[in-house]
């Protein structure tokens, strides 16, 4: 019984070890996700934001490069692939964003007219009403917040396009200004409206269903 | 002894099986293989009805998908053939013409193959692809998979073949032991004369493939005549 | 094996059945009326449409049906597993009695019975307008009278609607009429989506190329909850939203502000149909 | 037999040997050749890949392959490719006693229900974890606890886990154990095929957990359409999840139907087979015919995921509502396969522990043979409010309501069955009782999804969530712990702690029902399936539910405790008839010997004839001599 005792305690250790580990192996998978950014801002009621869309990822910043995906500028100026943002309540956020991206289009024309903003969109300067439904890049659309974006396409025939993220300015590329209001505290998720996963039925798989690439939270504190 | 000699089964003790234990459980489970398989293309023939009367987008059909008759036809004519073959090569085994069996199983093999390689052929040189709209799918999807099925039931045969073959020249009374089963340790075994070794699964084969290709007829009525 | 064979050996006391009978009729008689008012209360989805006050009548009829069958089985259970458990810790054995044919087919009658009230009632029910569910293109059980069309768009993750008696208006909220019966069309953009619109009592799935109709008979101006209810993707679970029910010239004044709003973007959107393809081809743009 | 028998030669012991650890190892080689083939495939209609970096081919390919390779280390492909070269079926023996039979492919139908048993087990957790987790995610309104993608996939994957190897829990462990004992066979219809059933179930349960090196996959266990076509390569290993554990139901189901039609015992005609093999067969027909309408919707998946068919794309020329038909087609009868031999154990055991005869044994049969057939008509209620046609409703909702009917039953001869019995509360009885106060919520709140006006409000939401569990998790694994407690000192030979079992008991009842009665209300109260946010007047009720949920999940570790302490530690050996039963597989030792029976036994009446000889027992029905354990 002696060595069959034994047997069986290191059995059960085995089995506790081996069962401990797979919970701990799906909890932290389960917890995995992008890690939260807090923009520095000038005040509590106004924050800057810097953010880019790109036509593909790339292989350094993401084990899945050919992805379109959204960048933000973090407080060193560094280009970082996060979509979850802490952000103050009631606080103005006046957000620039370079696209680098071509046109893709919407499936639902209505989603072309900017919503929900402080103020108006302006596209390279130019206030921005309607864009035709052939031409959006992309959304910044915050739907819980009534906010949404649509972002004016790079030209097809562009002479010096982005490849791979992070795209610099001196690529071809529109900027679009727009200021809105975040609201009481909560946790707000915000996503693209533009099929804009290609290869993917109905454009709305990969990036389009992940977190950090075209979806992500406003996390209002 | 070894610890396998002390624990395993002492075959002087252990009355043995029944001899047709082994045709019944075969002849019940080809029953059984029949109805699950049955259900199984059921499901096509539910989504061929169903996706022809919804014709989502017109895009049932397309003018230009038109699988060539000619080419269906003839896989199925070789199904059908091939059944009808195992089904006399039974009779022969049943009436003791061991060898005009295993003329009409090679013959069958044969058949079945050429049925693969005619749907092959079909879709090789039918001129659409998998993407063009429901008709296309439904047909490529059942055909593929009903060659998945000939397939199984070429192995099967072959198997039956390969036992016939060899044991051939052994006219009666069972193969010494170790011999037959393939396992060296083996001290006893429930087979009796080398035809117990091929007619319980010849019943039981015959029986699906006759199923099988009446399948394939109603396949064929419904992809190409319908 | 099932055939009447009353035991002659073990010394019949009719009196446990009888007492059991007795008092799952008692308990009945007097807790059935109690819990079927308290469900009138306290089932959702409440009074605030016709629909959803039928669902609430329908929900009552189930809880009527189902509380004796609940309070026979609390009542049986309780008895038995008091008054037939073994008292001694000797193996013995009970009556070998193996079935009795009048209790087996009283019982098949009765809950057939009650299964068929059920169908019925449950059939009539919906046959008076589709009790707020999605019926499909062709619908069924439509309601007499006139209705507001209105177009639900279900596409990942948010709904959207159109008046198509309002030149086809489409807007991100969905403010209705009061006092008016309404016309449903789900639809969808992409995958499956499941309109629910928790208080009016209404739920009808967004198939990508379907129609779904639902009729909705609204009452007085409220707010309801609209949720999806088929996951979707990504954010089904936060695909909610709030919608209203205002008063008829609330509703005409709402309508000329949202018609000028979205003014802009009205010339590009497609004209009204019953649903839209989406992308026929995979690839997206 | 033949006269040269010779002295048998032992097997060699090899380095390299049939076993799990090759199948593992092959397993994983065998998935990077699939992928490496698959990403060597060119054709143009697949182009697109470059767009997307994923190649559903290559890892359609790769799981295959892998499985392949799994059986083929297993030992599974020998017996085949020695078929190819003409050599007769017949059974190899792997009847050696020692642990390393547990390890491989063994034809022992006990070997394998003891292998099920720990296999479901091991699954059983994994997927009760993540149900831990889905409930820990909605302690608050706002969620965050995982981000939302991790989140549907953790809901997946207790769907997914539950409903696909659950539908062995029963017939897998128990039915392969105790069928051909209680019928009075040495073994079943196709030992090699039982074997498999359980590797493939394995080998599926393995390959779906790798969901989440692929991204997961966001569909619910129901995979719907075109959710399913859209979703990332983690939905390639549910599909190939479900499509090997309908393989492996399907053999299940045949070898199970074909065992009980051939293998019974001289004299056990169909009216005196025990009532827990009727069970059995009415879920193994099931299993065999609804199982292959998964494999053909799954494969029409497949297709559409990568040789670029359309048969669930409506702009293409499909349609969402065939796979929507399809899949209930198969998952309304899977409902049956899990609540079913929940019936079968709950009727075996009554008899037993109120030592009474079955009561209404016809009546009883018809009624689990009524429902086998009535959950054939009812899958469109699953699509009330889908805006499929809806001139069916009234049928659907009449044959679903007629459901009730068989199912009360299986209520009646149950609980006629205790009525004058003389009842003992042990272990195995309380799981039972358990199961008619659980199926009876479960069906009456199934009343409410039956019918149309009602199910406009309580369809996908926490409601119709609430009375799936009541009737699967409180009609299947309440009678799958009722089975264990009773069966497993035949299984074992050891007795599970008695004290230790009543606490499990108490606190899974109690906290199952905390958990679960709360979720009707919150349905009710507009609360959809599968959200990882909810408005917040609903935390107090999601927080007492999560907190439930925690205690039921600690109850299970009761239960693994004692399973660990009574057979590892304690190991108190068990008498051969703990409860006194009368069926057959109680009169032999414990644990049972390797060939059963010495000699088939001749039945000469039923197993039921409690209070037959003057109330005293246990009298044996008349068999052969069992054989006298190993040496």
């Amino acid at each position: 019984m002696g060595s069959r005792g034994w047997k069986a305690i290191c059995v059960a250790g085995g089995v506790l070890v081996v069962a401990t580990a797979i919970g701990f192996y799906i909890g932290g998978w389960a917890t995995s996700g992008p890690a939260s950014f807090t923009p520095a801002s000038q005040s509590s009621r106004s924050v800057n934001l810097t953010i880019q869309t790109v036509a593909a990822i790339g292989p350094k910043l993401s084990p899945n490069p050919s992805w379109v995906s959204y960048l933000i500028r973090d407080n060193s100026n560094q280009w970082r692939r996060t979509t979850v943002w802490k952000l103050p309540a009631h606080a103005l956020v006046h957000v620039t964003l370079y696209n680098f991206d071509g046109a893709s289009g919407l499936r639902n024309p209505f989603l072309g007219a900017p919503q929900g903003l402080v103020g108006s969109e302006r596209v390279d300067g130019k206030v921005l009403t309607a864009m035709p439904p052939d031409q959006p890049s992309h959304t910044f659309a915050v739907p819980e917040l009534g906010i949404l974006v649509p972002i004016a396409p790079v030209a097809d025939d562009a002479k010096n396009p982005c490849d791979v993220a992070p795209c610099q300015l001196s690529s071809d590329h529109r900027t679009i200004t727009f200021t809105f209001r975040t609201g009481k505290p909560g946790h707000y998720r915000w996503q693209c409206f533009v099929p804009c996963a290609a290869g993917w039925l109905y454009g709305f798989g990969g990036p389009m269903q992940s977190l950090g690439y075209m979806d992500g939270f406003v996390n209002v504190v | 002894m070894s610890s396998f000699a002390e624990h395993s089964t002492d075959y002087a003790v252990v009355e043995s099986e029944p001899p047709e234990q082994l045709g019944r459980n075969l002849n019940t489970a080809g029953h059984l293989l029949a109805s699950a398989t049955a259900f199984f293309f059921l499901a096509f023939v539910f989504a061929y009805f169903y996706l022809r009367a919804l014709n989502n987008a017109g895009l049932w059909r397309p003018r230009h998908v038109n699988p060539s008759l000619t080419l269906g036809t003839l896989a199925i004519v070789a199904v059908v053939a091939s059944a009808v073959l195992i089904r006399l090569g039974l009779m022969d085994h049943r009436a003791g013409r061991r060898r005009q069996w295993r003329l009409k199983g090679w013959l069958a093999l044969g058949l079945a193959g050429v049925a693969v390689a005619l749907q092959i052929a079909e879709w090789a040189t039918q001129g659409f692809g998998p993407a063009d709209g429901g008709y296309a799918s439904v047909y490529l999807g059942w055909t593929g998979l009903y060659a998945v099925f000939l397939l199984a039931v070429i192995y099967w045969i072959e198997t039956l073949l390969a036992t016939a073959t060899r044991y051939r020249k052994i006219e009666s009374g069972a193969p010494p032991a170790g011999h037959a089963s393939g396992d060296s340790h083996r001290t006893g075994h429930d087979i009796h004369d080398p035809l117990s070794l091929v007619r319980p699964s010849l019943e039981a084969l015959s029986f699906y493939w006759a199923f099988l290709a009446g399948i394939g007829v109603l396949t064929w009525f419904i992809l190409y005549i319908l | 094996m099932a055939a009447a064979a009353p035991s002659t050996r073990a010394a019949r006391d009719p009196s446990h059945g009888r007492r059991l009978i007795g008092a799952w009729i008692l308990l009945s008689v007097i807790l059935t009326p109690i819990v079927v008012w308290l469900a009138g209360k306290v089932i959702p989805p409440g009074n605030k449409t016709h629909q959803a006050s039928e669902q609430v009548f329908d929900n009552q009829w189930i809880v009527a049906v189902s509380t004796p069958v609940a309070l026979l089985m609390i009542a049986f259970f309780l008895y038995t597993l008091i008054v037939f458990r073994a008292r001694d810790g000797e193996l013995r054995d009970g009556p070998p009695i193996r079935g009795d044919a009048r209790i087996q087919i009283t019982w098949i009658v009765i809950t057939s019975a009650a299964v068929l009230t059920l169908a019925v009632f449950g059939t009539y029910e919906l046959l008076q307008n589709g009790a707020g569910g999605g019926q499909g293109p062709d619908p069924v059980a439509v309601p007499s009278g006139s209705k507001l069309p209105v177009q639900v768009i279900g596409q990942q993750w948010e709904f959207t609607y159109r008046y198509p008696t309002y030149g086809g208006l489409e807007t991100p909220h969905l403010v209705l009429p009061a006092d008016r019966q309404i016309e449903l069309h789900v639809t969808s953009l992409d995958a499956i989506h499941s309109f629910w619109a928790y208080e009016l009592g209404v739920k009808a799935d967004a198939n990508p190329g379907v129609d779904n109709v639902a009729y909705v008979k609204l009452k007085s101006p409220t707010t309801f909850h609209i949720h999806c209810a088929e996951l979707c993707g990504l954010w089904h679970g936060y695909m909610f939203d709030t919608g209203k029910v205002v008063s008829q010239s609330d509703f005409a004044a709402w309508i000329k502000q949202q018609q000028a709003q979205f003014q802009p973007v009205s010339q590009y959107l497609p004209r009204y149909a019953r649903s839209y393809y989406p992308d026929p081809q995979r690839r997206a743009g | 037999m033949s006269a040269n028998a010779a002295v048998p030669t032992p097997p060699r012991r090899r380095v390299v040997g049939y076993n799990l650890l090759t199948g593992l190892v092959l397993g994983v080689v065998g998935y990077y050749v699939g992928w490496w083939i698959g990403h060597h495939i060119h054709a143009t209609s697949i182009g697109y890949f470059a767009d997307t970096n994923q190649n559903d081919i290559a890892v359609f390919l790769g799981y295959f392959l892998s499985v392949v390779g799994f059986l083929a280390g297993l030992g599974f492909l020998s017996y085949p490719w020695a078929r190819v070269r003409g050599y007769p079926p017949s059974l190899r023996e792997k009847e050696t006693a020692g642990v390393a039979r547990y390890f491989g492919l063994c034809t022992d139908h006990k070997v394998v229900g003891i292998q099920y048993l720990i296999g479901i087990g091991v699954f059983f957790f994994i997927g009760g974890l993540n149900a831990m987790l889905i409930r820990f995610e909605l302690l608050r309104p706002g969620g965050q606890a995982f981000p939302a993608g991790n989140y549907l996939t953790l809901v997946g994957l207790h769907g997914t886990m539950m409903m696909g190897i659950m539908s062995s829990a029963i017939l897998g462990p128990f039915a392969n154990y105790v069928v051909p004992l209680m019928i009075g066979a040495r073994r079943m219809a196709f030992p090699r095929i039982e074997a498999l059933t359980f590797w493939l179930l394995m080998a599926a349960g393995t390959l779906l957990a790798t969901t989440i090196f692929f991204g997961g996959f966001p569909t619910g266990w129901t995979g719907y359409e075109p959710l399913n076509d859209q979703a990332n390569s983690g939905m390639d290993s549910y599909i190939v999840f479900f499509g090997l554990v309908g393989i492996s139901m399907l053999l299940l189901g045949l070898n199970m139907i074909a065992t009980i039609v051939t293998m019974r015992a001289p004299g056990l005609t169909w009216s005196r087979l025990p009532i827990f093999c009727w069970g059995v067969i009415s879920t193994a027909s099931l299993m065999l015919l609804a199982s292959p309408v998964l494999i053909a919707a799954l494969l029409m998946a497949t297709l559409d995921r990568t040789a670029q068919t359309s048969f669930f794309i409506p702009s293409a020329g499909g349609s969402t509502y065939l796979y929507q038909n399809l899949f209930w087609v198969f998952g309304h009868p899977e409902v049956y396969i899990l609540a079913l031999p929940g019936f079968a154990v709950v009727l075996e055991l009554l008899p037993v522990f109120a030592r009474k005869p079955l009561w209404g044994y016809r009546l009883a049969v018809a009624g689990m043979l009524g429902v086998t057939l009535l959950s054939w008509l009812v899958w469109q209620h699953h699509l009330f409010v889908s805006g499929i046609n809806g001139d069916l409703r009234p049928f659907y909702m009449l044959s679903t309501e007629l459901i009730s009917i068989p199912t009360g039953f299986t209520f009646l001869c149950g609980m006629m069955t205790l009525w004058r019995g003389r009842i003992r509360y042990t272990v195995p009885m309380l799981f039972c009782l358990a199961w008619f106060f659980n199926f009876l919520i479960g069906g009456l709140s199934g009343v409410f999804l039956s019918d149309v006006p009602s199910d406009v409000t309580t369809h996908g939401s926490f409601f119709s969530m609430a009375h799936f569990h009541y009737t699967i998790m409180g009609g299947l694994v309440f009678t799958f712990f009722a089975a264990i407690y009773y069966w497993i000192p035949k299984m074992t030979g050891f007795q599970l702690n008695d004290r230790l079992g009543k606490i499990h008991f108490w606190t899974m009842f109690i906290a199952f029902n905390s958990t679960f009665a709360p979720l009707f209300a919150i349905g009710f109260m507009g609360q959809p399936r599968r959200v990882v946010t909810y408005p917040s007047h609903l935390q107090f009720l999601n927080d007492w539910v999560s907190v439930s949920a925690f205690v039921l999940g600690a109850s299970m570790l009761v239960f693994l405790a004692n399973f660990v302490w009574s057979l590892v530690f304690a190991r108190v050996p068990a008498p051969r008839n703990p409860w006194g039963s009368r069926s057959l597989e109680w009169q032999l030792p414990s644990p049972v010997p390797v060939h059963n029976f010495d000699k088939i036994p001749v039945f000469t009446d039923d197993p039921y004839g409690y209070g037959d000889d003057d109330g005293r027992v246990p009298a044996v029905v008349p068999v052969g001599a069992p054989a006298g354990g190993g040496s």
